[in-house]
């Protein structure tokens, strides 16, 4: 039992801990949300791999944060989204009335 | 028995994962969200622990930081709906389904606990002729400068994606003095900070990435508080700044192409200056385009 | 002297957390915003600042205490401004009943 | 590899241009394309005389770096890649129909050649991932230039591609950490079955399959390629999809262990057979004409994943030429079809099959290229289609035991045939035409014809195509 390995675990649920709530929620929002969360967990794994040796692993590193940012990019564009949608959607019941 | 490590661990992964599952699942969408941002930040310790830092200091600026920004805005114009309940037997089997698809996973992650380990031995080897003294550097800058550059490209195919959207129809608030004041303060610390984070790169921890999305969170705290103009990708200087990172890369790339190196080989005597040169207007990029994706509006971006 | 330190800063450390776990029983049980932002800033002010002063009297240089006194210094503020902007949109809202608040926590 | 790289090269530098200049010029974007496919063709030139180059990028060999490869597969592929687009752009700029008039479309366009152009010469597992990504995010930037109508499927289809991403990275990343390098030349070196190796497969070809929407995780795509503007469909279909399935082929045919390959390659000719039949039925019942030329893509990509499924069910290395053959005669047919389809739509003024009634008056010349890139698409000689079925069908009729699954394939051309025919017969009921909204614009009707002449055309090309397709296979 190494912590090495409580986190590939730990990576491993919250992955599929994502997933589950991609197929199971319903409002954009959250399954944005969810897939933040199989990506954090597929992150999880990549640096708990990176930890094992004496020095941890660059290259590792170097992945995840390529994927962070493609992360929040698609985060961003996906949110945008599911805001033009719930706007047009609304429009066409009555004129959009700015929120806050 | 267990130690202090061991403990600290396995009370971190817990944590994490009961936080995930009620940001999930929490009835308040506005809980689930705090919740998410709580998240991430408990993942950038989580990274910080497991010997990373340059992912911690990204994850607390662009996962917790940015998202949670982007959520909360989502949330204040998509509103909350009250998500129909599915019938327990498609939960039931969702969860056993569930259950083996987990113990596939842990079966193949187990024996992971060991295994070679050829490139970390290889970037410590070649690192005196990348340019920079920090492995992770090199690497996204030198070893794997391929990835980078086209990661820049997906950063700038969100943010047209978002320009092809109609406009939403949204207001902007109006700031508060207090608010005001305060960014004041703090969107110059983010620059002097952002700046330290690109030349602190180049021998540790940091780099374009972590500086470009804080430069962003200032430039997108100095808009809240209305002290900038709109955002506008129909400015030039907008358009020059979002293209900046891809084009030097580019340049560079087709240059050492073109002048007998090689692509994306840089001469050993300029690597440094040119990896200095690719972060800067990276790290501009990265900047302009976060922040269009934040705040950035049709009304704002488009004809 | 490093013992006198050693305990001085362990009792900062103790009190440290417990105004964090306090400040956090505050958020989850007092009854309204204006109660829980008065426990969850006091949590942040003073536990933070307990925590600092602990871990200043164990750091090895005056480098590193200066870091940690940054440190403390802007989470005060951006938790002062923070409190205060809550507090006002709290304040707006109780004005304006009608507009429903879907997004309080329970 | 220079030329390579400069087809890579010049609709990356023409999108940044655009982009700068804020030009919705479509005249740009055909030359670049026209660039590109002379560039790319002297490179197919130049790998037919000299063999497969690679290229270690930055100077740092793998499994440090990432290496390009240029075979005759990624030189073809790049070829039709920008015959592609050349053909879709000449019709974007010149149709009054295409949807594309004043917008973005351009520069999309020109990244989602430079994407695909960079996924067909890598070989790195992790730089496909950004490249899977790449192609995602443009896939779905362009289809919602068609307006909010299509937000909805564009959302679900993005947050699908993103977690088929996570699903094929964590395959990756359990590959990197029981072999250590990121390669797929190195890891076929390495690799065995174990456990770790069967789940990172699983993964990885689950998150390809749902890209690439090969049955049964195909329910994303008649909605996504149906609500966008009819060019970009024209692009989805022929050339998305198939970045992904490049990813799988390269995984299975390459890398995976030959006891791993084996009963994965009946699950996999099995879901073929499945597709052709579920696809091919969904496209007869459809009431829209563009759901009817989506579902015909799902149904299409099941011959190539009959042909993958049987190459790694008897490691017969000359299927993989029957792959790449269907996927090139469908990609020019379904380009074909989906403008055809959209100029009718357009000028006839309704999405229901039922308002071509009499289509081969108001509009014979779209008519007729529906018709062509159908015939190519039920395998009639001498098309493309033709050709890549032939080359599929020698082998399971060289021995009885195979015959069912010929059977199969005999089911899917008659499926293809009914839908095919559905609308062909509806355009021949000249009784009570129905009328059109607008002229006919018959150059644009010519255009739509183009890429289905290409396709009957490469059947008189067939003998080197088959010859190098065979070849690639190490």
């Amino acid at each position: 039992m190494s912590s090495t390995l409580i986190f590939l675990c730990a990576g491993s649920v919250l992955w599929l801990m994502g997933l589950h709530g991609l197929a199971r929620l319903h409002h954009p929002i959250r399954r944005i949300m969810a897939i933040n969360i199989m990506g954090s967990g597929t992150f999880m794994v990549m640096i708990a791999l990176a930890n094992r040796g004496e020095h941890s692993d660059p290259v590792l590193h170097a992945l995840v944060v390529t994927g962070l940012v493609v992360a929040v990019s698609a985060t961003a564009f996906a949110l945008r989204l599911a805001v033009a949608i719930s706007a047009h959607k609304s429009g066409k019941q009555q004129a959009p009335e700015p929120n806050e | 028995m267990l130690s202090l490590e061991l403990l600290f661990d396995i009370t971190l992964s817990v944590l994490l994962l009961i936080l995930a599952g009620t940001a999930l699942h929490v009835r308040h969408l506005y809980t689930g969200i705090v919740l998410f941002v709580a998240f991430g930040l408990l993942l950038a310790i989580t990274w910080a622990r497991l010997g990373a830092p340059d992912l911690a200091l990204a994850e607390a600026a662009i996962g917790a930081g940015l998202t949670g920004v982007l959520l909360l805005a989502a949330l204040a114009r998509i509103g909350p709906e009250p998500p129909p309940r599915r019938p327990p037997a498609r939960a039931l089997s969702a969860g056993v389904l569930g259950v083996l698809v987990l113990i596939l996973l842990i079966r193949a992650v187990l024996p992971l606990e060991q295994g070679p380990q050829p490139l970390p031995g290889l970037v410590s080897a070649h690192l005196d002729t990348s340019g920079v003294s920090h492995p992770v550097t090199a690497v996204l800058l030198n070893f794997r400068a391929w990835d980078t550059l086209l990661e820049l490209v997906v950063l700038l195919l969100a943010v047209l994606g978002v320009r092809q959207l109609q406009p939403a129809g949204y207001k902007q608030a109006h700031a508060w003095t207090l608010l005001r004041a305060w960014s004041r303060i703090l969107a110059p610390l983010s620059v002097i900070i952002a700046g330290y984070l690109l030349w602190r790169g180049s021998h540790a921890p940091g780099g374009a990435f972590q500086a470009g999305a804080l430069l962003a969170a200032g430039i997108v705290l100095l808009r809240l508080a209305g002290l900038l103009p709109v955002l506008r990708w129909d400015d030039w200087p907008m358009r020059a700044l979002v293209l900046m990172g891809i084009v030097v890369f580019l340049g560079i790339a087709a240059a050492g192409a073109w002048l007998g190196s090689g692509w994306l080989n840089y001469p050993p005597q300029w690597s440094g200056n040119l990896i200095l040169l690719i972060e800067v207007a990276a790290t501009l990029s990265i900047a302009a385009s976060l922040s269009l994706l934040v705040i950035g509006e049709r009304e704002e971006l488009g004809t | 002297m490093t013992d006198l330190l050693a305990w001085l800063s362990g009792i900062a450390l103790v009190f440290g957390c417990f105004f964090f776990v306090a400040g956090t029983l505050g958020l989850l049980r007092f009854p309204d915003v204006y109660s829980r932002l008065h426990a969850v800033t006091k949590a942040d002010t003073l536990g933070l600042g307990l925590v600092v002063l602990g871990l200043s009297l164990r750091a090895e240089s005056w480098h590193a205490i200066a870091i940690m006194f940054a440190v403390w210094l802007l989470v005060m503020a951006s938790s002062t401004t923070a409190c205060q902007l809550l507090a006002r949109y709290q304040r707006e809202q109780d004005r304006n009943p009608e507009q429903e608040d879907d997004d309080a926590l329970p | 590899m220079t030329l390579a790289l400069a087809s890579l090269l010049i609709p990356l530098a023409t999108a940044l241009l655009l982009l700068f200049l804020r030009s919705r010029a479509g005249a740009w974007v055909i030359i670049a394309s026209l660039l590109s496919l002379i560039v790319a063709g002297l490179a197919l030139a130049e790998v037919v005389a000299h063999g497969t180059q690679t290229l270690a990028i930055g100077g740092w060999d793998t499994p440090l770096g990432i290496r390009f490869e240029l075979n005759l597969l990624s030189a073809l592929l790049l070829t039709f890649t920008a015959l592609v687009h050349l053909l879709v752009a000449v019709y974007a700029e010149r149709s009054r129909h295409s949807q594309t008039r004043d917008t973005d479309y351009w520069p999309l366009s020109c990244l989602l050649h430079g994407s695909l152009a960079a996924l067909w010469l890598s070989r790195d597992l992790f730089n496909w991932y950004v490249t899977l990504e790449l192609l995602g995010l443009v896939a779905v930037a362009m289809i919602i230039i068609s307006g909010p109508k299509a937000y909805g499927p564009a959302l679900r289809y993005l947050l699908l591609s993103l977690a088929a991403s996570l699903c094929y990275l964590l395959g990756v990343a359990l590959l990197y950490g029981r072999y250590g390098v990121l390669d797929i030349d190195l890891l076929a070196t390495m690799i065995d079955a174990n456990h770790t190796t069967r789940l990172a497969l699983l993964l990885m070809t689950l998150g390809l399959m749902l890209k690439a929407a090969l049955w049964p995780l195909h329910l994303w795509l008649p909605a996504a390629h149906a609500s966008a503007p009819t060019a970009v469909s024209a692009l989805l279909s022929a050339l998305v999809v198939k970045g992904p399935l490049f990813i799988l082929w390269m995984l299975w045919s390459r890398m995976a262990p030959v006891e791993v390959a084996q009963p994965a390659g009946l699950l996999f000719a099995l879901a073929g057979i499945v597709a052709l039949l579920a696809g091919g039925w969904a496209a007869l019942r459809t009431p829209f004409l563009k759901t009817l030329v989506a579902y015909s893509t799902v149904a299409q990509l099941g011959y190539a994943l009959l042909a993958l499924g049987l190459l790694l069910r008897w490691q017969q290395t000359e299927l993989s030429a029957a792959l790449w053959l269907f996927v090139l005669a469908h990609g020019l047919a379904k380009v074909s079809m989906f403008l055809a389809a959209g100029e009718m739509q357009a000028t006839l003024g309704s999405k229901r099959v039922s308002s071509l009634k009499g289509a081969t008056q108001t509009m014979p010349i779209a008519m007729f290229a529906f018709a062509v890139a159908g015939g190519s698409l039920i395998g009639l000689p001498p098309s493309g289609g033709f050709v890549a079925k032939w080359v599929l069908l020698q082998p399971l009729l060289a021995d009885p035991v195979h015959w069912p699954w010929a059977l199969g394939v005999l089911l899917g051309t008659l499926a293809s045939a009914a839908y095919v025919f559905r609308v062909v017969a509806l355009a021949f009921d000249r009784a009570d035409p129905n009328p059109p909204n607008y002229n006919p614009d018959a150059f644009a009707q010519w255009l739509a014809l183009l890429p289905a002449l290409v396709v009957w055309g490469m059947a008189l090309y067939s003998e080197p195509l088959i010859l190098w397709l065979t070849e690639v296979n190490r």
